[in-house]
């Protein structure tokens, strides 16, 4: 066992896998000697050098679009988009060029890069600092999407994104990168693409990921003590989809809840209360709520910043009506 | 605040006015009453605000990039609402929506700083095309960093400006530094105006020590402009600070720092007033005048309130139009059923 | 009455919004000598001159930044980006600026901007010009999102647009532009955020917009000859979403069917279903079923194409199962 | 077929490779076997693709835009799979998916043609990393169209290679048009290559007229590329015909238009053939050989099957990952409870 922050488990994973890998390198803005904008890569230019550390221009577009070209020349490339937010100039590098090549070029090579990021609020940082824009990727066909909630899975979610075949979006959040546990790296991990049962409970099953896990299960915890047992699932990737775990647990539940940072509105949480409804008609008793981000821009105001999102506290009262 | 920009004193006034500003939102950092830490001080950069601006017009509009309080106080912004924009409250420049990144004035012809690194510089395309339609004689400046030289949307830009002939100009704050990146370390050609020439665009590169200079050549970029010569101008200086406030550059040289702080543009044009005979009872008397005013504006933001929580769902769309709905309003009706 | 086509009703809307208010001007690629990839500004350069019908460079992201530059210097700018496909390289200036200004300014100005566009599968294309990515645009706070499938709207919508203070994404259907109708442009029309109910019917409701309402009018027809009457819910826009419009016509039916030509996962269609499942739950006899694209990018081989997205009979056969 | 390309016999017999290539894709579109109409003829740009990719080498990679048929077959295509592909069938470099627009090879070190303006070219700053990495000796070389100029993703490109001293090479392949805008209706700066310069890359521009003069030119650029000094070329021809085959060019001037299509690459090179003492017959003989040639690249694109249904869900992930489940399935379920 080991004591690391979600910060160190990211750094470690990508040290890791470039011993390993030869052809692994991260590129992006402030990864080398600045060692990351939330320090993810410090100290890493130490031991592998800024060849393997390269630190890149401030263009977004033409970074996603390197590590493209790169990953068909048979490197693995890891990029760094320095926030999510900026994801907006990528999108044609990564939504008609990543995602589709192997489709377009009917298989015949693959596009293995790993694209890290870090979104959400909790840093007072604005409107295009604080976005939660999971949805995109989830709703661009080709793309793999991993968004770790725990410092295990920071690292085991890294490591397997980096053995991937087709480009994967890895999504931190950067209000967790100091949460701090102790994990034992060499336990066996669930699978690539398996949902992770964080709590089991009877009357109600959270669905979730990313730091909204956490709030579902602090919630969880106060529920506990009313009488109210939610099951908590992270669902660890959002491409693919486990929806295997969450099957099962809803059917005998009866009655689910979807929780998500991104705004609501066409985002994940509705494709996941769409789906639960669709595959779990008969079992649900009450309709599948969705406790997800609001759809508007993200205020600099820490008061409404906080509003913005779900918090523990919405969580707990949406659960106890559902229930009550 | 007189707008008469002729004379050395005044330039040197806004500077500092500049200067002053920033070293209290330092300590409104430090006495936690900012919102967040993502605050980039221009300290250095001084004269390329005030010399910049001085070539400006009322109904000129501009849009600056997430280092752009000194641009915005050198077009006449409040500090007393700057700051408690800064603070996220809810009498600041834009209710506290915004913050430091994202500080806005309509009135003085302010669209917009940009936390998006080129975010900003296209929209001097569209209002420099809308000046030029309406006939105003006003001008468009897009103020950025060294960093923005390397964003694809500025040579879209550029183009767009020069190939329609428009009153726009795009100006470079080159502090040489862009977070930890030195510019030599972004690109392999620093002779940045030499890019905006090969577009077509009538380009300058200016040493920012004095302010004179800086004022000099934005006036033979900016009456180019708004007589339809779209142009570029770089002005050279020196980061002396962390990117943001909690970054202390370890990346950078020790000697290259104390180099880099010695070409400060205040201390230069102070010296330059003290030479020409302005007496040191006079500055020192400036000096305290601005500290106060700029001490006001502290106590005006943390004496500020918070933006109501009902602000939360105002200005997504026009007053009186659809609004999003609350998640906590579906969650109301969806839960309501017995 | 007129007969007009999509195209033309499109073009008529742009001609007459600019005869009434001089602020309107229209700019993109090939807008004006050339009168659009797609024809619908062809002509207006005669009438309106070269400085209100912008050719621009190919540069989408400076031509959407340009258009919120103008719009917030009190302009009405038309802009054209004559694929939706080439959003990615838009969506910072879209999502970040267009669509947050107003709110990151404090309501100190809007952006009354409108982005025509055009997507959807049909003309063996490829899959970089062939995507409905609708999503995208619902999914992010702060812009509004027409979509007209009629000729009436075409024209009537493009005018509504036309109104608005605040960023309207304007999408049109590539395969719909010879479509001709007859049609009464001075009478009334449903308001702007309003959906049109275009078929009664009390088995069952398809909810659908763009092209797929076409498709399941068609379905409909058939479905009548069965003894199955389906309602037809045109939403007209995506934002403002018309939910009581739909509301109603489930509950008295039982049963919905949403129908998007957009990816399923995560898109448009996730949100109707979600949103109906949570609403009309108690109502519902059966689960509200997704007919969307598949999620996949679309190749250019015409029968991949073809089948990479709903088709009448698709709608039809899902019909009779759900309805069975 | 021979890689020999020191004599113009060689580089002529590659151009009208292209140029009747081209002219059964036109007919195959005719026949309504295409797969739709987006089809770009690179008839008159022949120079460009065949003296550039004569001064590559095996195991170079490149990109190219919407317009790169003949950039492909000067690169080795198979002419068969490659009208396969145009067609839409499963014999096809890409099985049918991809399309004319899509075509690629990675035998033939092709990363893709891409039906985004510029979409191609910042894969060559990638490919060319991994090139220097791999110590593999090979350049990496992007082309696209005049249009594509206009893009900013260009510039972050040609900056990042510059910076990291690629082996990367950005030809341009400037026909005069980008569908109905001329180069000069689209940019102030129509001496493209300035602006690669003041990027700091190698850069010239060359008439495309002789195919010898734009070798020689690639040829410096390109040896300069592989020693690590990033390039540009600017290749100057025109677009004989419309811009996708429906369009007929009614915005361009005829007499431009006339003037344009003399200035054809495939005729000088014939021309030049003749003087020197090349047999009309001999000309004559390879024209037929070629013809039957391409003309067979018909039948077997039309003889192809169109890819079976089940290849629809193939190949948005690597073979034996999870793949994307197909609605029918899912409404398979879902509809299944009694
Ligand atoms: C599109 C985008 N990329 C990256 C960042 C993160 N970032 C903020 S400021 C900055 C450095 C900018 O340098 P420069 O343009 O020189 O401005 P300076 O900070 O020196 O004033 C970076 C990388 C950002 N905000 N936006
Ligand atoms: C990003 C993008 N914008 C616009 C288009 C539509 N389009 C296709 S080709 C073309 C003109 C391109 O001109 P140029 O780059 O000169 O290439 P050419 O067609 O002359 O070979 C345009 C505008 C596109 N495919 N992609
Ligand atoms: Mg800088
Ligand atoms: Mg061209």
């Amino acid at each position: 066992m080991e004591s690391l922050t979600y910060r160190e488990a990211l750094g470690r994973a990508l040290a890791d896998a470039m011993r390993e890998d030869e052809s692994v390198f991260v590129l992006g803005e402030e990864v080398g000697r600045y060692g990351g904008a939330y320090g993810v890569t410090k100290g890493l230019i130490e031991e592998f050098g800024p060849e393997r550390l390269l630190d890149t221009p401030i263009s977004e577009a033409g970074i996603v679009g390197a590590a493209v070209g790169a990953a068909m020349a048979g490197m693995r490339p890891v990029a760094e988009l320095m926030y999510i937010d900026f994801i907006g100039m990528t999108m044609d590098q990564l939504g008609n060029q990543a995602a589709k090549i192997r489709y377009m070029f009917g298989g015949q090579i693959g596009v293995p890069m790993v694209l890290r990021t870090q979104g959400g609020t909790g840093r007072s940082a604005g409107a295009q600092h604080s976005q939660s824009l999971e949805a995109y990727v989830m709703h661009t066909p080709g793309l793999r999407l991993a968004i770790p909630a725990t410092v295990a899975d920071a690292y085991h979610l890294l490591r397997a994104a980096l053995t991937q075949p087709d480009p994967v979006v890895f999504i931190e959040h950067k209000a967790l990168y100091a949460m701090k546990a102790e994990v034992d790296l060499a336990a066996p991990v669930p699978d690539w693409g398996q949902a992770a049962l964080r709590r089991e409970g009877g009357d109600l099953v959270i669905v979730s990921y990313s730091r909204q896990v956490h709030y579902a299960l602090e919630a969880a915890e106060a529920l506990a003590g009313e009488g109210i047992e939610a099951a908590v699932v992270d669902l660890r990737t959002l491409n693919p989809l486990d929806f295997e775990t969450i099957r099962p647990l809803v059917e005998a539940a009866g009655r689910a809840m979807v929780v998500s940072e991104g705004p609501m509105t066409a985002g994940v949480a509705a494709e996941l209360a769409a789906r639960i409804s669709e595959e779990c008609f008969d079992y649900l008793e009450d309709p599948v709520v969705r406790v997800a981000g609001e759809d508007i821009p993200i205020s600099v105001s820490t008061a409404l910043e906080t509003a913005s999102v779900p918090t523990p506290e919405l969580i707990a009262a949406t659960a106890r009506r559902l229930c009550r | 605040m007189t707008r008469d920009n002729n004379g050395l004193g005044d330039l040197f006034r806004e500077m500092l006015r500049i200067r002053i500003f920033e070293e209290r939102v330092g300590e409104l950092f430090v006495r936690g009453e900012s919102a967040g830490s993502m605050l980039h001080l221009s300290i250095g950069e001084e004269s390329a605000a005030v010399g910049v601006c001085s070539a400006m017009k009322d109904g000129d509009t501009f849009t600056t990039h997430h280092r752009g309080h000194g641009i915005f106080l050198a077009r006449g912004a409040n500090p007393d609402r700057m700051m408690a924009e800064i603070a996220g409250k809810e009498t600041g420049y834009c209710g506290g929506k915004g913050g430091s990144m994202h500080i806005a004035d309509m009135g003085l012809g302010h669209l917009g700083a940009n936390a998006i690194v080129g975010g900003g510089i296209p929209a001097v395309v569209g209002a420099a095309l809308a000046a030029k339609r309406q006939g105003t004689g006003a001008i468009s400046v897009a103020f950025f960093g060294d960093g923005a030289m390397q964003q694809g949307i500025l040579y879209e830009a550029m183009n767009m400006a020069a190939l329609w002939d428009l009153p726009a100009v795009f100006v470079c704050i080159n502090n040489q530094w862009g977070m930890g990146t030195r510019i030599d370390q972004a690109t392999k050609s620093t002779d940045l105006h030499v890019r905006a020439k090969a577009f077509g665009l009538k380009a300058e590169t200016v040493d920012g020590l004095d302010v004179r200079e800086v004022q000099g050549a934005a006036t033979r970029i900016l009456d180019a402009a708004r007589v339809g010569r779209p142009g570029f101008l770089a002005v050279d200086c020196y980061r002396f600070y962390g990117h943001a406030r909690k970054d202390k550059s370890p990346y950078r040289d020790e000697t290259e720092e104390a180099e880099g702080r010695k070409r400060d543009p205040v201390a230069f044009a102070r010296a330059a007033l003290t030479e020409s005979g302005k007496a040191e009872a006079e500055l020192a008397d400036m000096e305290a005048a601005i500290a106060a005013e700029m001490d006001a504006s502290i106590d005006y933001a943390i004496g500020s309130d918070e933006p109501p929580l009902e602000a939360m769902f105002r200005d997504v769309f026009a007053p009186g139009e659809p609004e999003p709905e609350p998640v906590a309003a579906r969650l109301d009706r969806v839960l309501a059923r017995e």
